[in-house]
């Protein structure tokens, strides 16, 4: 536990030798990089051992700061679960930041990026750890405010600050909420303690920690109506600050609902139905969004918001688990949450890194100026094919593994394997998902197309180069980790059951629902999905041999593409993303409210017109704004009591000191 | 024959005449008056040289002093002698026959000692605070405002009538001191102001608004 | 033995297929038609002839066709053929044979846009929107089998001969048939959705996505879809057929026959009907969803 | 002994009046600022209550915190005061140095008496000497500002006067010897006569409510602080409201051992509420920063009003937040000085990118207004949430929720203007490079961020020791 909380100390200390050296020199660069690398893989070591071995896990020292709260920090499943993730992608991050954010090309903002880069690891690390609210919250506020500095690190463009004040207000929210949160447990727990004593919590008392919990921590997860800060942030970050966002930051908005639905008593059936529901509608129209969006990093950030849904779909299975007392569905549930949460972190961090090296060769996130970069960028695309398939959830990759246990997890709510409660209502959730898994098909499809494929739309791919190794490098290895995680899920496994173990046996009468729970790999046919990966990925090589052989430079003669025998197609006759999107765009217009307009042509000879076409964020661009924007101008009618005028201000005096004085006391 | 109880309503009486004072200098005059009735007030409660030396103190801050120091800022003034509230003298005058009424059925509620004094002195001063209220609610120059400020004061130093024995002398001089500091740099700061805002601006000092 | 069946049935009976749909059209056309083997030679052909291949494509273009056929064939292993169980089977397969056939679809769209045309553009657009929309009723079917047959395996779900479900719930198995019939006719771009020997690109959906692909890349294409077609054919084959023999032969016999009725039938439905206009396609898929999500509400508890 | 405190700035200021060159006067301030905090290092290293005067001048628990805090960022505005003073060599400053020494010496007496007139008497002195340093600027809005100042606060406390005389009846009617001395009254106050004492309490809440700037008596301090240059608004929010804050809470005191504790703590509750609502409505949309940052004072003040209200475990909270938010508002005006005078304006529109153009004060600026806003790295985090959860404990859940709501609104009005102010590109660089940030000029500002976030992190033993004898000794119902 020690090295542990060694670790995150020299995680967060890995921006501040950088920010003391001159911005000129790349010294400060290799120390931040260092650091970090070194503090993540003792902190994966310390984790490592723990889930191997055990040991001690629990560390408090006495801390006078608020009374009855000292520094209370402890580890157990659903911690370490959540622990890796953090470790391994700002270590990669961390690395792929130095070729990607070179202190030489950026000099002025470099340096405050890798200090507080540091301080947001550090900050999600010790939050997980956290054993009291205080703790939870100090961890909390030091990630927000750390990514929000990240964020608006080039805040000279007008829309970098635009997104910045757009997350620091959704996090601030949720800050708020959590003081209401922890406040009202302390209130009726009497102890700060985060895995607090569920007994002593009334079924009123609990509905309501559980919509501020939803409320406070959705916000930071981004579940559907929540979710408004997220594409603006994850777009105008720089690309390793969007992969740790959206790989891990996101994940710790799910953590704090996990810890705070752990010790809840009595979850009833509607808690889980409503996760369920979230997560279906985000998923859905999340990707709905994504396929219309024309910047692909805020495509990337939608499908965020889409595989949150599908975590909460599965949180939503857990908590109707342990509503009906059917530990299968908590073992699924849980299971495939936990496990999304690993996949999402590394197969989102790759597509973002992927977009990082697009953005570092042509300086634009516009998918309808690009196009056959994959040619001049083989790996890059390479792993963003690899990526795509993950996300996608198709069978040899990481990502399908989670979506199957939910899909079991889904199933059972039927009844299937034994004839017990059986919830039909819930079973309409799998359909559900494989809208999602079919709507990410689609989307990605068009993303990988827009980018790397076909014939360039302009001319700033022509200049395009591959990313520097320091890129490649930490692509790899997550394309590695998540083709390991697709082809041998049985080795991963077992690392996932304390998690579950440690989620259900924090109710108060949770412990003979824990009792009942069994280990992942016996209970999911995760044997047959690897052989069946194998012999998959043996065929493509067997197939792929066979077609090189019969396509060898003599077989094959080139030409132009045949467009039906049109001889002089052009790059721009392409289909960009917002026509790739038009029929999904059409179906989903209700939700999405695209914006179009089209040039009126009214006059004979018609003179140029240009037709632009967009999708704004229809929660944030129709509801929110317009909504704070008529608050405030009510607001500003109040200004008419301080205009000036010293006899009012004296007036107002003596009103309040009459009205108190006849008030019936 | 002269007893306390006619000295207040004296006092209640001038609160009428400096609401419905026309020009500035009168008002200030009667103001002056008033400070030196209530500078003498507390011969009648206690004697003693302690009391006696107060007595003479008050009257020659409130009688005199604080008068001759608006007198001295107001000297160069370029506003005209007669000033108008802005609700006009009959409104004015209303709000403080209304004022003195409330202040005599609120004092009625508070229960007095039996005490030997007159029964006048709290609904004396509440209306005498009320009164300094209404001039500063309807005045508008900077001037006629610390006069109402002053009269405020004086409703309060009637209601210190009660307490004579009760607080004790050092307390008393820093309430008078006070006054003395407060009306001062008030005059000081009504010349900057003539001297610095024009007049127009003067009326109405509304610049600083949201 | 009963493997072998099955992998001599994935061998030969696709292509058979797709030439007595041919048949019975030409048949419905007053006209001889192709002979019942063509497709066969068709693939034989293909499979000798060089390849024009665009140097707009990259490697994707290229690997595009071998994962479209490794995942039909591997999808081909979990389905059950006849009475016997399929060669694969273990819980939860049917998601694997669904995503599977999700992969083979992803990776044929990204190789057709490859070539950077508008045509290939058009083609992946509608068919990516349109299988997203068949998807859940496919899914509301397995909800259906899967709660009848208390396994997520698809040669339990699907193994076992009918006969008894259909006197207890056939409301929700025929609503579920019929869903999964229009599946059918959209996945494998049979007539009302789609032309399969068009050559107009406005309306090709499947056709324009392989517009591209030329020599023993195409005969792959080719032996793939129809591969497809067949796994298709079977689910709803096997939930039809009541009769159990007990003798693996026979019952392969009368599943080679039924298939080929299902054949014609298809060949019949796309001799008597025209293409729907593309507006109205989604709606069809919709209404199939509707179909089989009540197929579900109509199960007896 | 305890009566240096008030001595030592006292004669400081007199030695500012008399020395006669605008250079080395300014030196003077930080010297006698250092004096009075190293006397009362002294006095609370010593522990004891110290008491003189036969109990007029008593140190206490409660007096040492709130002398700490107003001693701390006194003399931390006074490091900043030469700095500052240079850099403004047109104006004389001989009254400006001689008032903030006295307004140092007022406010400790105000801290120390017991005895409610002399309380009086002092607070009134505060309010005179801070008049002339709002005026330091001798432009026509700091002259108007002064004079609304002057006016609202010399009413208000003309009516605490009033509501003194009424307590001293109060206690003349029941029989007992009249007296205005804290501990007669405490000892006294369960018979006390009720009217007297309820009308003494609402006249004492409305007129120090005036000079504390609570709602709807707040209109004089978006004036005041908006045209004081950015070291008198730390001293004023930071220091004179939070003595006059000490003020009410005696008050507080005597009513709730008087009996009138369910009207007192509901008055509190709603004026707390009220003042931040109103921080909240007034925020939105500000174009100027420094009248944002009045506002802020006024919503802080409703925090320790709400708190007060609370009482039970929120006392803690409260006690804690008069030196969190001394520190952050000394933070915030310094920082915001600095801005103000490098970008020549004070208005949103004309000052972007501060971040850019003035790194230091820029980026203090917006850690200062995290640190206003309850984030959890630095100090007011801790006091909120204490006030936050006590209020759960104390069942008072929609006091709670509309606290909640409260310090969101005033987040989203007050973060809009400070993002604009700090991100972006610089609107226009620095007027001159003397502007720029300075080592005089920004030393202190980072003494006190650093502090704000130390505080923010552990709480020395004997800081915690100190607060928490003062919470027990405050602990009413």
């Amino acid at each position: 536990m020690n090295l542990l909380m060694a670790s995150i100390a020299m995680i967060a200390v890995s921006g501040l030798p950088g920010a003391v050296l001159d911005k000129r020199r790349l010294g400060g660069q290799f120390l931040a990089t260092l650091f970090s690398a070194a503090g993540s893989i003792c902190g994966l070591y310390a984790v490592g051992r723990w889930l191997a071995a055990g040991g001690q896990s629990d560390l408090r020292i006495p801390w006078t700061l608020v009374p009855g709260a000292d520094f209370h920090v402890g580890l157990d499943g659903l911690s370490a679960a959540f622990l890796l993730p953090i470790f391994l992608i700002s270590m990669l991050g961390s690395i792929y930041g130095q070729g990607y954010w070179r202190q030489s090309e950026h000099a002025e903002n470099g340096r405050k990026l890798r200090l507080f880069y540091g301080l947001c690891a550090a900050g999600m690390a010790s939050l997980v750890v956290a054993r009291n609210s205080v703790v939870f919250l100090f961890g909390w506020e030091v990630m927000a405010l750390g990514a929000f500095m990240l964020v608006a690190t080039e805040d000279d463009q007008p829309s970098v600050a635009e997104a910045g004040w757009l997350y620091l207000v959704a996090t601030h929210a949720a800050t708020l909420t959590l003081f209401g949160l922890f406040g009202a447990l302390w209130a009726i727990c009497g102890t700060f303690d985060l895995p607090a004593d569920g007994s002593k919590l009334a079924p009123a008392a609990a509905n309501t920690v559980f919509v501020l919990a939803l409320l406070g921590f959705g916000f930071k997860a981004g579940i559907m109506p929540l979710h408004v800060w997220l594409p603006s942030a994850h777009a105008n970050a720089p690309s390793h600050v969007s992969a740790l966002m959206s790989g891990v930051l996101i994940k710790m908005g799910v953590y704090g609902f996990l810890r705070v639905s752990s010790f809840l008593p009595e979850p009833p059936l509607w808690w889980g139905g409503l996760l369920l529901a979230l997560g279906v509608v985000s998923g859905v129209i999340g990707l709905a969004f994504a396929v219309a969006q024309q910047d692909f990093k805020r495509l990337l950030a939608y499908s965020s918001i889409e595989n949150i849904g599908i975590i909460f779909i599965a949180t939503g299975l857990a908590l109707l688990g342990r509503a009906t007392h059917r530990a299968d569905w908590v073992l699924l549930g849980m299971g495939g949450a936990v496990w999304h949460v690993w996949n999402h972190a590394l197969f989102k961090a790759l597509l973002f890194y992927c977009a990082g090296s697009v953005i570092h060769a042509v300086e634009t996130r516009e998918i309808n100026l690009l196009g056959g970069l994959g040619k001049r960028m083989p790996w890059t695309a390479f792993c963003f094919v690899v990526g795509a398939t993950a996300v996608c959830g198709l069978p040899p990759l990481n990502g399908f593994v989670s979506e199957f246990l939910i899909y079991v997890g889904l199933f059972g709510t039927l009844g299937i394997p034994d004839a017990g409660a059986t919830l039909p209502a819930a079973a309409l959730a799998a359909p559900g998902l494989a809208l999602i898994g079919a709507l990410a098909v689609a989307c990605y499809a068009t993303a990988m197309a827009g980018i790397f494929l076909g014939a360039p739309r302009s001319s700033r791919v022509e200049h395009a180069h591959e990313a520097r190794w320091t890129m490649l490098a930490p692509m790899f290895a997550l394309a590695g980790g998540c083709v390991f995680v697709g082809l041998a899920p049985g080795v991963v496994a077992p690392a996932i059951d304390p998690a579950i173990a440690a989620w259900t046996s924090a109710a108060p009468g949770g412990s003979e629902l824990a009792a009942a729970l069994i280990p992942l790999a016996e209970r999911a046919p995760l044997g047959w999905l690897s052989a069946l990966g194998l012999s998959l990925v043996a065929m493509l090589a067997l197939g792929g041999v066979v077609l090189a052989a019969r396509l060898r430079p003599r077989f094959v003669s080139s030409s132009v593409t045949w467009g039906c025998g049109y001889v002089a197609p052009t790059a721009r006759m392409q289909y960009t993303s917002t026509s790739f999107s038009e029929i999904l765009t059409g179906l989903f217009r209700w939700a999405l409210g695209p914006r179009v307009n089209r040039p009126k042509i009214d006059e004979l000879f018609p003179q140029s017109a240009s037709f632009a076409s967009s999708v704004p964020d229809s929660v944030l661009e129709r509801v929110i704004r317009p909504g704070l924007n008529w608050i405030a101008e009510r607001i500003l009618w109040f200004r008419v009591f301080q205009q000036g005028n010293v006899r009012a201000y004296l007036f107002y005096m003596f009103a309040a000191l009459v009205l108190l004085l006849i008030w019936p006391h | 024959m002269f007893t306390l109880t006619t000295l207040l309503e004296l006092v209640l009486l001038l609160n009428f005449f400096v609401l419905g004072a026309s020009r500035l200098r009168t008002a200030v005059n009667l103001v002056a008056v008033q400070g030196m009735l209530l500078g003498a007030a507390p011969l009648w409660l206690e004697h003693g040289p302690r009391v006696v030396l107060l007595s003479l103190g008050t009257m020659a801050v409130k009688g005199i002093l604080i008068p001759r120091l608006l007198l001295y800022a107001m000297r160069d003034q370029t506003i005209g002698p007669e000033f108008r509230p802005a609700g006009g003298f009959i409104a004015s005058l209303l709000l403080g026959a209304v004022g003195t009424g409330a202040s005599l059925w609120f004092g009625g509620t508070l229960p007095l000692h039996n005490g030997e004094h007159s029964q006048l002195i709290v609904p004396a001063s509440l209306a005498t605070t009320f009164a300094g209220f209404v001039m500063l609610f309807t005045r508008v120059k900077t001037i006629s405002q610390s006069l109402g400020y002053l009269v405020l004061e004086n409703g309060v130093f009637i209601f210190g009538l009660l307490l004579i024995e009760a607080v004790p002398a050092m307390v008393e001089i820093g309430v008078l001191l006070d006054l003395i500091v407060a009306v001062f740099v008030m005059g000081i700061i009504i010349q900057h102001i003539n001297r610095e805002l024009d007049p127009l601006e003067v009326q109405h000092l509304s610049s600083l608004k949201e | 033995m009963e493997t072998a069946i099955h992998l001599l049935t994935v061998l030969l009976l696709p292509l058979v297929l797709r030439g007595v749909i041919n048949k019975t059209k030409a048949a419905f056309a007053g006209r001889v038609g192709p002979p019942l083997l063509q497709p066969f030679y068709d693939v034989i052909r293909l499979a000798q002839k060089d390849s024009v291949i665009s140097e707009t494509t990259g490697w994707v273009f290229r690997a595009g066709p071998v994962v479209g056929l490794a995942t039909v064939l591997l999808a081909s292993l979990l389905a059950p053929f006849g009475r016997e169980s399929a060669p694969v089977s273990f819980s939860g397969d049917v998601f694997l044979f669904v995503y599977l056939l999700a992969l083979g679809r992803f990776f044929m769209a990204i190789a057709s846009l490859d070539t950077g045309s508008a045509f290939e553009g058009m083609g992946v657009t509608r068919e990516l929107t349109f299988s997203a929309l068949a998807e859940p009723a496919l899914f509301f079917g397995f909800l259906v089998m899967a709660s009848l047959s208390r396994s997520l395996s698809l040669s339990e779900m699907l193994g076992e001969s009918f006969g008894p479900q259909w006197q207890t719930s056939s409301a929700s198995l025929v609503l579920v048939l019929v869903s999964w019939f229009i599946i059918l006719l959209a996945e494998n771009s049979r007539i009302p959705f789609d032309d399969p020997n068009t050559h107009l690109e406005l309306t090709m959906i499947h056709e324009v996505i392989v517009l591209d692909h030329s020599g023993p890349a195409l005969a792959m294409i080719l032996y793939g879809a129809s591969v497809k077609l067949l796994l298709f054919c079977s689910l709803i084959v096997q939930m039809l057929s009541p009769f159990d023999s007990g003798y693996a032969l026979v019952d392969a016999g009368v599943f080679v026959v039924e298939t080929l009725v299902l054949a014609a039938f298809i060949g019949v439905i796309e001799s008597t009907m025209a293409r729907l206009r593309m507006p109205d396609v989604p709606r069809l898929l919709v209404t199939a969803c509707v179909l089989s999500a009540f197929g579900i509400i109509l199960l007896p508890h | 002994m305890a009566v240096y405190l008030v001595v030592l700035p006292a004669l400081a200021a007199l030695a500012a009046l008399l020395v006669p060159s605008d250079r080395w006067r300014p030196w003077l301030l930080p010297l006698g600022s250092g004096l009075h905090v190293a006397c009362l290092a002294s006095l609370i290293r010593s522990g004891e209550t110290v008491s003189q005067f036969d109990g007029w001048l008593v140190l206490d628990s409660t007096a040492k915190v709130f002398m700490l805090a107003i001693g701390v960022l006194h003399f931390l505005c006074m490091l900043y005061a030469p700095g500052y003073l240079a850099l403004r060599p047109e104006r004389p400053n001989r009254i400006l140095c001689a008032c903030m020494l006295a307004s140092l010496a007022m406010m400790s007496l105000v801290v120390l008496s017991r005895h409610l007139g002399l309380m009086w008497v002092a607070v009134e002195a505060t309010t005179l000497v801070t008049a002339p340093s709002i005026y330091f600027n001798h432009n026509a809005r700091s002259l108007e500002a002064t004079w609304k100042y002057l006016l609202i606060c010399s009413v208000g406390i003309a009516l605490a006067l009033l509501g003194s005389f009424f307590l001293a009846y109060s206690a003349l009617y029941a029989g007992l010897k009249p007296t205005l001395l804290f501990d007669d009254l405490m000892a006294a106050a369960p018979n006390l006569s009720r009217p007297w004492l309820h009308a003494a309490f609402i006249l004492l809440l409305v007129g120090y409510g005036a000079k504390m700037g609570l709602s709807p008596m707040h209109t004089w301090k978006p004036d005041a602080y908006g045209e004081a240059p950015g070291m008198v608004g730390a001293l004023m929010a930071g220091g004179v409201t939070s003595c006059v804050f000490l003020a009410v809470l005696r008050i507080y005191q005597i009513a709730v051992r008087g009996g009138d504790g369910a009207f007192a703590s509901r008055t509190m509750i709603f004026f707390g509420l009220l003042s931040m609502l109103t921080a909240a409505v007034f925020m939105v949309r500000q174009r100027d920063f420094k009248r944002m940052l009045a506002y802020s004072s006024v919503e802080h003040m409703g925090i320790l009003v709400f708190g007060v209200g609370l009482g039970g475990a929120a006392i803690y909270g409260v006690l804690l937040h008069v030196i969190n938010n001394a520190l952050a508002k000394g933070v915030l005006f310094l920082s915001a000085g600095n801005i103000h005078r490098a970008y020549g304006s004070k208005l949103t529109d004309h000052v972007t990118g501060a971040m850019r153009g003035l790194p230091l004060s820029g980026s203090l600026f917006l850690f200062g207004f995290f640190a206003g806003c309850g984030s959890p790295p630095f100090s007011p985090f801790v006091s909120e949430f204490s006030i936050i959860a006590a209020a759960f404990r104390e069942r008072h859940f929609i006091g709670a929720a509309i606290f909640l709501a409260a310090l969101m609104a005033v987040f989203l009005g007050m973060g809009a203007t400070v993002l604009g102010i700090t991100l972006g590109k610089p609107s226009r660089p620095p007027q001159q490079a003397a502007f720029a940030d300075g080592a005089w000029t920004g030393a202190p500002i980072v003494l006190l961020m650093s502090l704000v976030l130390l505080l923010g992190l552990y709480l020395p033993p004997f800081l915690s020791d100190l607060v928490n004898q003062a919470a027990a000794s405050l602990a009413m119902n």
